[in-house]
């Protein structure tokens, strides 16, 4: 495909430009389709720098013509190549949903401003995987933020929905504020905030204290903002109240991206070797990872409402993830980032499900849902696929991941941790099976159920789009396989760099 | 003793921060976390402001090379010959946007406490607690 | 082209196919749904014809080399057993119109097929999972509360089958390079088990035990069975636990353990099923006492014992399901099948009953085609030297007959005759069942037929003097008794309810210890069952307490809570990595 | 009513405000055009210009100070700023540089820097002046809690480009 080494830095700079056009226009279905636009070009435009970076390239654009050091750089190898086009897509996916989704969720006068947060929120979360600046990462990461609490507080249910944004604020800017508490005691250690620049001056100041309190506050920070075990509590009423294609969107890029942060900080800043080796952060993030996926696992059985089911159960698999990370190998890492995509785009699917469903009977309460397979057939069926392939049921996506979780364990010699990952998947399928049940068998308590038509097509094809590439990738799992191990090894080479290249795995 | 207060900028940074973090955990009104939430904020400025400071430096204006030998002449002491000694502007140009960003959280944070009022009628976090385990209650008994 | 003609379609292709016309078919078209549930087996099946012994489909996946297709005589045998199985159950379910059960009927038979075709762990454990997957939706579509909560039971048993499966085969894969299936060697010391290898091998055994319905383990044969549609319980009884003595046989022929096990499995489900009121209860018990039977020859593993289990699994699945489709019958006619409310029903339906009399008499008399297999794994056992195990066969023999053979065509169709006046059964049943009545006795009178497919070389002949007069011997002594008994009125009556009544407490002059023995021994399982249930309830309560929307882990924490916690994680963090 | 008494009161507060209005008006942009020759740029600029309106609405009423300078307009401004913040990038970027590159803008280098400068703090400036008063706005409007709120509030989290 085409490259050209501008479009690293369009990726941010399109959607930026975009929201304020969205404003100034205003009317609803022109913003969605400055929006819809922008966001298609973001999607070639990330397609062509994954093809680009997967031949072993890593890009590096200096903004402002400044170079490296002294000037914000952006720099792009594997691993955030893989996510900008994960976000891209999930962004577009979304966006489609959301023109039906928001028509019954937000007021007509506040569309434009819904648009704006949403292409605010991706050049955040675009920004900051593109970014190779330490201190440009906070920034990006507020920028996201700010816009992530404004779409929340959007949401259907405003009362809680309005509480679930403070919440989430007070919480995320206290996560923001260590990040970039840590960011400055690594600034005091090394004199540079770009971060292969850091990386490589880390180890002449190895034994610093400054390095480990930043080392700990950027753990924390990003603790928070991934919704870690016991630092989790902002998301489950943030995921459950905002608007259904904001949870939508958030559930599939937000932690994510806060992942990328953490991947890209401990593998690559400050080194396997001393992130694993030296700090055994591996150590911290275990035991809160295995005690966090089986509690929420646990939590998310008994839960009546659907999207809290899969708030709590994205919690759980971020655990997963965690344990994944922790390992600090290769098989390990590829296990992770696998799961991040596949779960990225599960999670989506699953909360866009579950919207259409809100979009036709108003609840999510899965009381009230029963047998609503003869209603919304298509929605549901999605609905049970993605299920499945949460549950990681053979020829899915979810499959995949979690044979590369547990062969990842079971290599490290982890038998332990890959039982449970068995255990805790068997509660996976309890709360889908109990949501399934309802839909398929469970005679229906409402009235007027029978009149109830499948959702709009508009809201149909993103859905399906999602359940199509989740399949597809379980079947043949090799593309993200052979991605996440290409990233995986670049991530663990320190600093792979030009003069280094990697074989092209495709 | 003597060589903790030689760090007396990082103890009012932690005094700062934690001032801001208990008034968070410790106050149930809305506003006061905000305000907590912004005292805790400012800690982390101090403390990148502190970064950038060099002991005797100078505001880091750029000025003609001329200009420095005429002034050097004039002041003759402190400022050697060719070099001025200025405090590193990098970290104060962070912290401008971080303070820029900190302001928006605040502004986004009081208008959602607007919003809360309006709604709950209250700005009390257990009020807000209350009302809304209490909501939920009356949706079980309709059922 | 010709090399794509020579490729073999893999059955579930054709299975799938239906399943989908089925799906999208209109809705009043339900005469052309239930033929397609007819005809997939049999276009199927011709197609099966056209195969060649060897290995197909190769694919790659997770870095593993997989193999779909690997068919070999056992494979093809159980493949064929399969595809007769479903032929008849679909006929036997011409008359339904539920689109979900005949979906999941024929994906069900078809990831059977994919089953026994796996050539590969994780090709097996794809269509492990998708056997319990699609079987559990045969019991919901009974849609009672009953089957509603068996079949939840019964999924998260067959999928914890399927988890042990699946980490079995990864850790084997990981220990030895490839997914193949090959024969494992269980270490049954299991004192000296410290290799991974040797975990991982004990985890599939234990998969295909909980497949199998091993002891302790077979609780959900007699729960879920009974509580499927009357047509899908054809389906299931056919299957599920056929793919399990094939995978055993695969790959655990010759290990002694399984012949301790088979034992049990063989003998103890007797007393249940004489105490037992639901005749197809009654039927479920006994399956688990014939594949106790299949168990233990293949747990002798000569390759005649393999032939017979084989053999067996296949007779089985024929008179089992003639006799579950004759009470099937009466469960649709009369609502019920509870052998204490049923008598007399012959004059209603006779011809029900004359093909169930068949299928009792299939179970193991001379010239019907239980016999024909099961003494090829009686003389194994003598042969392998198991003399204490071929008494208890054979008394388990006895008893299967006198338990299922016996009680279930009597209190259903004969004894007291009660005013039930019901209809024929529908005709397609009577031919489903007609169909299996001919195969009982085909095999019976010209074991031939089976013998030639089985997967080793078999030079046997079933009717020499002392099997025949052996196993007459047995059969009239238990039919003898069972008739004597209940003329005097010494058999375990009928009980509406497992209430001991005290009107009935004084007839049971039946030999004292032995109802004893019965009656605790269920008891006392019963007991374990109950404590276990008790003990789950409290575990899930005690969970729901701290997680349910309102409870502490389930609700929205307010910023105080939140703050703390990260209060704890920050110290946590600092303290950590400070003290390195 | 209520207002003309206000406005009685404070008379002498309202005509010293009229002096001081192009006076703080002035010194705005000086701050904002003197940004890249000393202390200064587009953040400090465009609050101290949004102060003005601010002390306009304290002291004249809010109301007054919405008909001189309308939310909508403030909308447009604010969109215009950041656009103009990012076009100047964007132009950079057809004229052959890296984005942001000012360099390239014009045929000397330095000029070009000049002027890049110079539009990129104005971009920001009048972000946030326009964001500034529209924050005024939010929550002066709201002093008695009741009513259909006219101006979503949200618009704030925009400032954080600037």
């Amino acid at each position: 495909m085409f490259f050209n080494n501008h479009f690293s830095v369009l990726l941010v700079v399109l959607p930026l430009m975009a929201a304020p056009i969205c404003v100034i226009l205003r009317s609803s279905k022109a913003s969605w389709l400055v929006a819809l636009i922008s966001n298609l070009v973001i999607v070639l435009l990330s397609l062509s720098l994954l093809s680009h970076v997967i031949n072993g390239n890593v890009v590096r654009y200096e903004l402002g013509g400044w170079a490296a050091p002294t000037g914000i750089e952006y720099y792009i190898d594997g691993i955030n190549a893989i996510l900008i086009s994960v976000v891209s897509i999930i962004s577009l996916a979304t966006l489609v949903y959301s023109k039906q989704s928001i028509r019954k969720e937000i007021a007509q006068p506040r569309h434009y401003l819904f648009y704006a947060g949403w292409l605010l929120c991706l050049t955040g979360l675009l920004g900051i995987l593109i970014t190779g600046d330490a201190f440009n990462v906070f920034v990006f990461l507020e920028i996201s933020s700010l816009s992530m609490y404004m779409l929340i507080a959007l949401g259907r249910e405003r009362r809680q929905a309005l509480v679930a944004a403070f919440r989430y604020l007070i919480l995320g800017s206290i996560g923001a504020s260590f990040i970039l508490l840590g960011i400055g005691f690594l600034y005091a250690a090394t004199g540079t905030l770009n971060m292969s620049d850091i990386a490589e001056r880390l180890p002449l100041v190895n034994g610093s204290r400054t390095v480990i309190v930043g080392f700990s506050f950027i753990t924390i920070g990003l603790l928070i903002k991934t919704a870690m075990f016991p630092v989790f509590s902002w998301l489950p009423n943030a995921y459950q109240f905002a608007p259904s294609a904001v949870s939508s969107f958030l559930a599939g890029t937000a932690t994510k991206v806060s992942l990328y942060i953490f991947l890209r900080f401990f593998y690559h800043v400050f080194g396997t070797d001393y992130s694993f080796g030296n700090l055994l952060l591996g150590n911290i993030l275990l035991p809160l990872a295995v005690v966090g996926f089986f509690v929420m696992s646990v939590v998310a059985v008994f839960q009546t409402d659907i999207r809290r089911v899969l708030a709590y159960s994205s919690i759980a698999q971020i655990g997963y993830i965690f344990a994944a990370i922790s390992m600090a190998t290769e098989q390990g890492l590829t296990a992770g980032i696998i799961h991040i995509i596949n779960h990225a785009f599960i999670k989506t699917a699953l909360f866009i499900s579950v919207g259409c469903i809100l979009y036709r009977y108003g609840t999510a309460n899965i009381n009230q849902l029963g047998g609503i397979m003869k209603s919304m057939p298509w929605t549901c069926a999605a609905f049970i696929i993605a299920g499945l392939s949460l549950i990681g049921v053979p020829l899915t996506a979810g499959f995949v991941s979690k044979w590369y979780l547990i062969s990842a364990a079971i290599d490290s010699g982890w038998w332990l941790i890959a039982a449970m990952i068995l255990m805790s998947s068997l509660m996976a399928i309890i709360y889908i099976g109990r949501i399934v049940e309802v839909f398929c068998f469970k005679n229906s308590e409402a009235e007027g159920v029978a009149k109830v038509k499948e959702a709009p097509f508009s809201m149909l094809l993103p859905l399906w789009f999602l359940i199509i590439v989740s399949v597809y990738t379980g079947i043949n799992g090799d593309v993200v396989v052979d991605l996440a191990k290409f990233s995986a090894t670049q991530l663990l080479d320190n600093l792979p760099g030009l003069n280094n290249p990697v074989g092209n795995p495709l | 003793m003597v060589e903790w207060l030689a760090f007396y900028n990082d103890w009012a940074v932690i005094v700062i921060m934690m001032a801001g973090f208990y008034i968070m955990i410790a106050r149930y009104n809305l506003v006061k976390k905000i305000i907590g939430l912004s005292i805790f904020q400012t800690g982390i400025f101090y403390f990148y402001v502190g970064l950038g400071k060099v002991d005797n430096g100078t505001a880091p204006i750029f000025l003609e090379p001329k200009v420095i030998d005429e002034s050097a002449a004039n002041v003759a002491s402190g400022i050697a010959e060719q070099t001025i000694l200025y405090s590193n502007p990098l970290p104060h140009v962070l912290i401008l946007t971080a303070i820029v960003v900190g302001v928006a959280t605040m502004a986004l944070g009081l208008a959602l406490i607007v919003r809360i009022y309006e709604k709950y009628g209250s700005i009390e976090e257990d009020d807000i607690q209350a009302i809304d385990s209490q909501f939920i209650c009356q949706l079980d008994d309709k059922k | 082209m010709s090399e794509l003609l020579s490729t073999p379609v893999h059955p579930l292709v054709f299975f799938m196919i239906g399943a989908i016309l089925i799906g999208f078919l209109p809705a009043k078209r339900d005469k052309v749904a239930s033929l397609i549930t007819v005809a997939i087996p049999v276009v199927s099946f011709i197609s099966l014809l056209q195969w060649q012994q060897g290995s197909f489909g190769f694919y790659q996946l997770l870095g593993l080399e997989l193999t779909l297709i690997k068919a070999d005589g056992l494979s093809l045998l159980f493949a064929y057993l399969f595809h007769l199985a479903a032929f008849i159950a679909g006929i036997y379910a011409f008359h339904i119109n539920d689109r979900l059960q005949q979906v999941a009927s024929l994906l069900y038979v078809g990831s059977a097929l994919g089953a026994v075709f796996a050539g590969d762990w994780i090709t097996l454990f794809i269509f492990w999972e998708l056997l319990a997957l699609t079987s559990v939706m045969l019991i919901l579509s009974r849609r009672t509360e009953a089957s509603y909560r068996s079949s939840m039971r019964y999924l998260v048993i067959q999928v914890l089958s399927g988890v042990l499966l699946f980490s079995g085969a990864l850790m084997v894969a990981h220990q030895t390079g490839t997914a193949a299936i090959t024969t494992l060697i269980l270490n049954t010391d299991i004192f000296s088990i410290n290799t991974g290898y040797d975990v991982a091998i004990w985890l599939i055994f234990l998969a295909y035990g909980i497949k199998c319905g091993f002891p302790l383990f077979h609780s959900w044969i007699a729960d879920a069975y009974p509580q499927a549609t009357p047509t899908g319980a054809i389906f299931l009884i056919s299957i599920t636990t056929k793919v399990a003595i094939y995978a055993l046989a695969r790959s655990f022929a010759g290990t002694d353990l399984l012949v301790t096990i088979g034992l049990v499995m063989a003998c103890f489900p007797i007393l249940f099923a004489i105490l037992e009121n639901d005749l197809r209860r009654v039927l479920a018990y006994s399956i688990i006492s014939q594949i106790g039977f299949m168990v233990c020859a293949i747990g002798v593993g000569t390759e005649m014992a393999i032939n017979g289990a084989v053999a067996t699994a296949f007779n089985h699945v024929i008179y089992k399901s003639l006799l579950m489709m004759s009470m099937g019958a009466v469960l649709l006619r009369v609502g019920h099948v509870n052998g204490s409310d049923l008598a007399g029903l012959y004059r209603s339906m006779p011809k029900t009953a004359i093909l169930s009399i068949v299928g009792a008499l299939s179970i193991s008399t001379p010239l019907f085609a239980g016999f024909v297999s099961k003494a090829i794994i009686m003389s194994e056992m003598l042969k392998a030297g198991y003399t204490t195990g071929w008494l208890l066969l054979l008394f388990a023999a006895a008893g299967v007959f006198l338990a299922s053979g016996i009680k279930a065509p009597f209190f259903a169709f004969f004894g007291k005759s009660s005013d039930l006046r019901v209809k024929e059964a529908p005709t397609n049943m009577l031919l489903a069942m007609s169909i299996a009545a001919v195969f009982c006795v085909a095999i019976g009178v010209f074991p031939s037929i089976l013998y030639s497919i089985l997967p080793h070389p078999i030079d046997y002949s079933p009717y020499d003097v002392t099997h025949v007069v052996t196993q007459l011997q047995l059969l009239f002594f238990s039919g003898f008794a069972f008739v004597w008994l209940n003329r005097k009125n010494l058999y375990p009556p009928e009980l509406r309810s497992r209430n001991l009544d005290i009107d009935w407490f004084y007839r049971k002059l039946f030999p004292k210890n032995w109802e004893r023995v019965c009656y605790f021994s269920q008891l006392s399982y019963q007991s374990f069952v109950l404590m276990s249930t008790k003990m789950i309830n409290r575990v899930v309560t005690g969970l729901a307490k701290y997680s349910h929307p309102d409870a502490v882990l389930g609700r929205a924490w307010s910023i105080n809570g939140m703050l703390l916690s990260l209060l704890c994680v920050l110290l946590f963090v600092l303290f950590f990595n400070y003290s390195q | 009513m209520l207002k003309r008494n206000v406005q009685q009161r404070h008379r002498v507060v309202q005509v010293i405000t009229k002096f001081l209005i192009p006076m703080i008006l002035l010194f705005a942009f000086y701050v904002q055009f003197h940004g890249d020759f000393g202390a200064g740029g587009g953040f400090q600029a465009g609050v101290i210009f949004a102060s003005v309106f601010i002390l306009h609405g304290l002291i004249f009423g809010e109301a007054r100070t919405r008909l001189v300078l309308t939310p909508n307009a403030l909308r447009i401004l604010m969109s215009l700023g950041l656009l103009l913040y990012a076009g100047t990038g964007v132009v950079s970027l057809f004229l052959g540089g890296n984005y942001l590159d000012y360099s390239v803008l014009l045929s000397d280098p330095i000029s070009g820097q000049h002027w890049g400068i110079f539009s990129v703090e104005l971009g920001v400036g009048i972000t946030v002046a326009a964001v500034m008063v529209s924050l005024f706005y939010c929550f002066s409007s709201k002093r008695n809690f009741v009513g259909h709120i006219s101006h979503p509030i949200s618009e704030s989290e925009l400032d954080s480009d600037g």
